[in-house]
């Protein structure tokens, strides 16, 4: 009954190098389908026995030419592409982008509008560090974290589908703030979501935080020190893991998280397991936030900058005043042509800095649309932290950088 | 239009001009301005703002030591390189055809600043990568994207495309939408069949 | 030809057998795999004698520790170079021939003549089976008469793990390459910048609740605002209050 | 020959091995179940009532599945070792005592498949040969990350068998023998502390010895925080990767086979076998095995896996001298009760 393969499908591919007499060097393929990568990631290790010698990342895998795409799409049609780029913590990528086109149109959402687009960013750092959480505990071997985790990123994504009726490519932002109401029970969801978190984060520290075996398989693995973190541009936990004090909400603030009151944790030793500490701090820090924003939103007053010519004016007064059919119809026609300029605005993603640089030429086309991504960054001292490391920790390290391939590749 | 617009708080005026994120809006006020202006007199073109951006452009030759100078200088201390990019301004000027973009940012002083260098096909740049490492793959993406080569970069080759594309550089402005020809993956005779949807224009 | 002895022969013919095959394969794991054979056959036959220890110590310690490393050289290595086995010059062997049927005739006469009768000790059935059965047996005898060679043996295996140890250590603990020495950044920082002057700066003032302690011996240093910290990052155990 | 107790004994013998691999089968069961219990989820329940037809499901799944051999395989190699592995496996349970002696149609039964004197050193034994399966398929797959994935757990089995093994070193020594008939006996006789009437189960006078053994068989099997050359089979590809279809289960299988065995062993050792307050029996070394396969399935959830070098650290360099260690000081206790010291 048993048939015979014709020929091997090379499933992994090496090639033996001889470095010296005495010394043979293996070339190791691990990726791009490998459960451990986070998405379609190769990486070329040379292995000296067991120690890694040389670590050579592979990326391109899901490269769908975003950037090009940006050049022929509109400001406004080009919303849903950001929620693909990263597509653990959406929200935040659309604050990215429509943060960055209201700065080159100069306008501002209303008060109203900043706070819930404050609220929805930190609900996806929540949903992005706890899927990082899970699948890093995964990789490690703590097999019921990630059930654990995204037994609570459930509660995060039916808030989102309660906001904006998608749970992974919300799309929910938009130039000049929302143009949908906020559903009434939704501040009584979120508050729900925030007295039972806590303890749910309690047991995730219960399990892993000192654990003999996941402090020896973190501790003083993947160390990188912070002018080297500097360095290599690396921000976010991957930074601040290193004790050095960059958080965009804090360096420059956006919205409104300067009326905000939180504390940005700092590790001491910047390794895995400071950067595990760091992430699971934030994502107490981020409740915090939460919950003060809750407490500061106007209950009323719009939602949307209607009445400037950039913004899409809202739809009950499309169907009833005749001046609004009209800017709708051209605005849905022609877009907007903002001014010429470039303009470039970060701001504090999960996984850290995501910068937009958009240049424009007048037209309502933007000419250059670049998406700076913190784990396309981050991911380039994945070589600095291997060599010399075992070859089970590059997993660790892999899930330490927090990576997620759909914005690494854009 | 309804008065329960008008009472909206009305948005500041110019929200973006006085954020101070970028340093003071004038270029002549501007110290890393200054800087370059009386350390590298020859290299330095103009300094020009938006919003509250500063963007100085310099001379490709010397973009290395300016940006090594301004990471060096001890009160303008730019550590930290967040991003490197490239613009193809080929529809916008005719002289140097492409823009290579640095955006620093100084950790100690909480500023960013932007640094252009205009370059024409086939010129070389010099490498950002002796003065930061984080331009390692920032260049080798402007590489494949571009095609910018960028001189005393360790190993310049594509990274977000396969290796064997040999249909030039996508973000060229001169490159169409959907490339010149059917990708057809090694081991393939006939590219993947496009799926030609009813619904969707031909 | 009670049912004892016509097992005993059939384990003796595949034992015998299976040594043959150990000489015989080309491939060296068939033949390692051969000698595991031959070893369990023979530790089959200690069991008909009712040396049940020698059976279960035959079979742990050959064939479950030192066959298994043998296996470890063999896979390891590779086959082409693994040492020739049925190479040799033709002088040797011819000699190997003529020294093999020597031994073969000296052991075939010693069999034959009946004149190998071993006495029998002074351990019969009975005594053994009023000690408690012979693993018992074994454990008194070994521990009383052959104190002194259990000693010499113990030392004589410790000098050997020590060597082997010493043999595979690694040549050089390779220090990594800093990246630092060619991108150093002079962010005020005592490790970032040259060290011109070779004094570190003084440590960041600390307030007391800044420090939050977290499991696993490490503490968090919490930054209230974006200016804490910007001319020194927190780094290393300096910050163990 | 004693025709009647010979084929009394065979048909114990076949009870035992049935039993055994109907408890295989619905060991793979009872994990998922306890592992989705643990984490918050349900486990099988389609295939018959609470999912309990899963294993069956399961075993035709994997006869169904195409049996590939790869083509530069060592044939006979590949196909000998996956039976190594899962013939050795239920053996061990020969010697599990599950009772004393029943007389049954007025024919005397013993409840144990064979009373060896040296029990122990054939579980050993057969332990130490289990590896074979895992080295043979390693070799045979030809494939050169399925032999270091191979040679890996090949090493960590020898390294943590030599734990196991003098682990219980302490338990001969208080028992004064190999056979786990009599040490089931030596346990079964309560000691009394000043009229408190306590079991001698080896569990209290060997606690050390408990736990050296617990962590050893862990490891021996390949399981939970020991599965490194397995799971790392995502980097290397562990001994069984190019093992697919039924030939692959029993590789599987023979990993439950394994821990019910240990299990069985453990609660005989150290928990006094079918002794239990009550009415001593079967049911109470059933109800202890479980108390060990639960506390397999609960390692692995919670705990992530050791790396390679911490692994092997952990056996030669902690629980080697903690064995001597126990030994040392059992003997002590052993003369000093003897009066001789």
């Amino acid at each position: 009954m048993s048939l015979e393969i014709t020929e091997p499908t090379p499933v992994i591919i090496s090639e033996e190098r001889q470095v010296s007499d005495t010394r043979r060097e293996l070339v190791l393929n691990m990726g791009p389908q490998h459960p451990s990568t986070h998405g379609v990631l190769r990486v070329r290790l040379t292995l000296e026995g067991e120690t890694i010698t040389g670590c050579d990342p592979v990326i391109g895998y899901l490269h769908r030419g975003v950037e090009k795409l940006g050049e022929s799409k509109r400001y406004a049609q080009f919303v849903p592409w950001t929620d693909r780029t990263d597509y653990v913590a959406a929200p935040s990528n659309n604050l990215g982008y429509v943060l960055t086109v209201e700065k080159l149109l100069g306008i501002e959402a209303p008060e109203r509008a900043q706070y819930w687009r404050m609220i929805m960013a930190e609900l996806a750092r929540l949903a992005s560090h706890l899927v990082w959480l899970g699948t890093h505990a995964l990789d490690i071997g703590a097999l019921s974290m990630s059930l654990y985790c995204f037994r609570e990123r459930e509660m995060i994504l039916d808030i989102f589908e309660k906001f904006c009726g998608a749970r992974l490519t919300t799309n929910m932002m938009e130039i000049g703030g929302f143009s949908r109401p906020i559903p009434p029970d939704l501040p009584d969801m979120i508050r729900d979501f925030l007295a039972v978190f806590p303890k749910r984060q309690r047991e995730y520290e219960d399990m892993l935080s000192a654990n003999p075996i996941w402090l020896a398989r973190t501790r003083g693995v993947g160390v990188i020190e912070p002018d080297v973190a500097i360095n290599y541009g690396l921000t976010g936990a991957c930074l601040r893991g290193s004790g050095v004090n960059y958080d965009v909400r804090k360096a420059q603030p956006y919205l409104f998280y300067d009326r905000v009151d939180f504390e940005v944790p700092l590790g001491t030793h910047g390794d895995v397991y400071d950067r595990y500490l760091v992430r699971m701090e934030e994502m107490r820090q981020s409740l915090k936030i939460i919950q003060q924003c809750l407490d500061q939103v106007p209950t009323d007053g719009p939602l949307k900058l209607a009445e400037s010519n950039y913004v899409i004016p809202p739809h009950d007064t499309v169907l009833t005043t005749a001046e609004d059919m009209q800017r709708h119809f051209i605005w849905v026609i022609k877009g907007f042509s903002p001014p010429k300029g470039e303009v470039y605005l970060a701001i504090e993603h999960s996984k850290g800095e995501l910068g937009h640089y958009i240049v424009s030429d007048g037209s309502p086309i933007p000419y250059r649309l670049r998406i700076r991504t913190p784990d396309f960054v981050n991911l380039q001292s994945l070589p600095y932290m291997a060599e010399g490391a075992m070859l089970a920790d590059v997993v660790a390290l892999i899930g330490t950088i927090d990576i997620v391939l759909g914005s690494v590749d854009r | 239009m309804s008065d329960e617009r008008q009472i909206a708080a009305m948005p500041r005026p110019e929200p973006w001009r006085d954020t101070g994120y970028w340093g003071p809006t004038d270029p002549d006020a501007h110290p890393a301005v200054r800087a370059i202006r009386e350390q590298f007199p020859d290299a330095y073109i103009d300094a020009y703002s938006f919003r509250d951006e500063m963007t100085v452009r310099v001379e490709r030759p010397r973009y290395r030591d300016v940006i090594q100078f301004l990471r060096d200088h001890p009160d303008l201390q730019y550590t930290m390189l967040s991003d490197e990019t490239a613009v193809d301004m080929l529809r916008l000027r005719d002289d140097p055809r492409f823009d290579v973009v640095a955006q620093l940012y100084s950790l100690r002083r909480r500023q960013r600043l932007r640094v252009k260098t205009g370059v024409n096909d086939g010129e070389l740049v010099p490498s950002l990568v002796p003065v930061f490492a984080a331009a390692g793959w920032l260049e080798r993406e402007i590489y494949d994207m571009f095609g910018i080569v960028f001189e005393g970069h360790p190993d310049l080759r594509r990274i977000l495309l396969p290796e064997d594309w040999d249909e030039g550089h996508p973000l060229r402005k001169d490159y169409p939408l959907r490339g010149y020809r059917e990708y057809v993956q090694p081991g393939f005779e006939a590219p993947a069949p496009r799926v030609r949807s009813r619904l969707r224009r031909p | 030809m009670s049912a004892e002895v016509l097992v005993f022969d059939i384990l003796g013919a595949i034992a015998v057998l299976a040594a043959a095959g150990v000489v015989l394969a080309r491939n060296p794991v068939h033949s390692a795999l051969a000698l595991v054979v031959s070893f369990v056959n023979v530790a089959a036959i200690y069991v008909i004698l009712r040396a049940e220890f020698l059976a279960a110590a035959q079979i742990i310690v050959y064939t479950g520790a030192i066959l298994v490393l043998v296996l470890f050289v063999i896979m390891l290595v590779d086959p082409d170079n693994l040492p020739e086995f049925h190479g040799g010059r033709p002088v040797q062997r011819l000699l190997a021939l003529i020294l093999g049927l020597a031994l073969l005739g000296e052991v075939m006469a010693a069999i034959l003549t009946r004149t190998i009768v071993g006495q029998p000790g002074p351990w019969s059935p009975q005594a053994v089976a009023a000690v408690g059965g012979n693993t018992q047996a074994l454990g008194r005898v070994l521990y009383s008469g052959y104190v002194l060679p259990i000693q010499v043996t113990a030392v004589l295996l410790l000098a050997a793990t020590i060597g082997a140890l010493v043999l595979a250590r690694p040549d050089t603990p390779r220090v990594r390459a800093l990246v630092r020495d060619t991108a150093t950044i002079s962010l005020a920082h005592p490790r970032g910048s040259e060290m011109a002057n070779g004094v570190e700066p003084a440590l960041p003032a600390l307030a007391a609740g800044q420090l939050k302690l977290e499991a696993g011996e490490r503490t968090l240093v919490m930054a209230k605002s974006g200016d804490d910290f910007l001319d020194q990052p927190v780094w290393g155990e300096r910050h163990q209050s | 020959m004693n025709w009647a107790a010979f084929l009394s004994n065979y048909i114990f013998a076949f009870i035992v091995l049935n039993v055994m691999l109907g408890l295989m089968a619905y060991m793979t069961y009872f994990e998922r179940k306890v592992l989705a219990a643990m984490q918050d989820r349900v486990g099988p329940k389609r295939t018959g009532p609470f999912g309990l037809l899963q294993p069956i499901a399961d075993g035709i799944k994997l006869l169904a599945k195409e049996d590939i051999v790869p083509k530069n395989a060592d044939r006979l190699v590949f196909l000998v070792a996956p039976l190594l592995s899962f013939v050795l496996a239920p053996l061990s349970a020969a010697v599990i005592p599950f009772g004393g002696t029943v007389t049954v149609f007025g024919q005397e039964v013993n409840l144990y498949v064979a009373d060896i004197n040296v029990a122990v050193l054939y579980v050993l034994a057969l332990g130490g040969m289990g590896v074979y399966g895992i080295i043979l398929g390693g070799y045979a797959s030809a494939n050169r990350y399925s032999l270091l994935g191979a040679l890996r757990s090949a090493a960590q089995v020898i390294s943590y068998e030599i734990v196991l093994g003098l682990s219980l070193v302490g338990v001969f020594i208080l028992s004064g023998t190999l056979s786990l008939v009599q040490i089931l006996e030596a346990q079964q006789q309560p000691l009394s502390f000043g009229g408190v009437q306590v079991p001698n189960w080896y569990i209290l006078s060997q606690p050390l010895g408990f736990v050296l053994f617990l962590i050893a068989a862990v490891a021996e099997t390949n399981r939970a925080p020991f599965d490194l050359p397995e799971a790392e089979s995502e980097l290397i590809g562990g001994f069984h990767t190019e093992y697919s279809g039924f030939r692959f289960s029993f590789f599987f299988l023979a990993e439950y086979i394994n821990m019910i065995a240990v299990s069985l062993l453990a609660a005989t050792l150290f928990l006094g076998g079918t002794d239990g307050p009550i009415a001593d029996g079967v049911w109470w070394l059933a109800a202890k095995a479980a108390l060990f396969l639960f506390f397999y399935i609960w390692l692995r959830t919670t705990l992530p896996r050791f790396r390679y070098d911490q692994l092997m650290g952990l056996a030669w360099k902690v629980l080697l001298p903690l064995a001597l260690i126990n030994i040392a000081l059992t003997g002590l206790i052993r003369l000093w009760g003897l009066g001789l010291l």
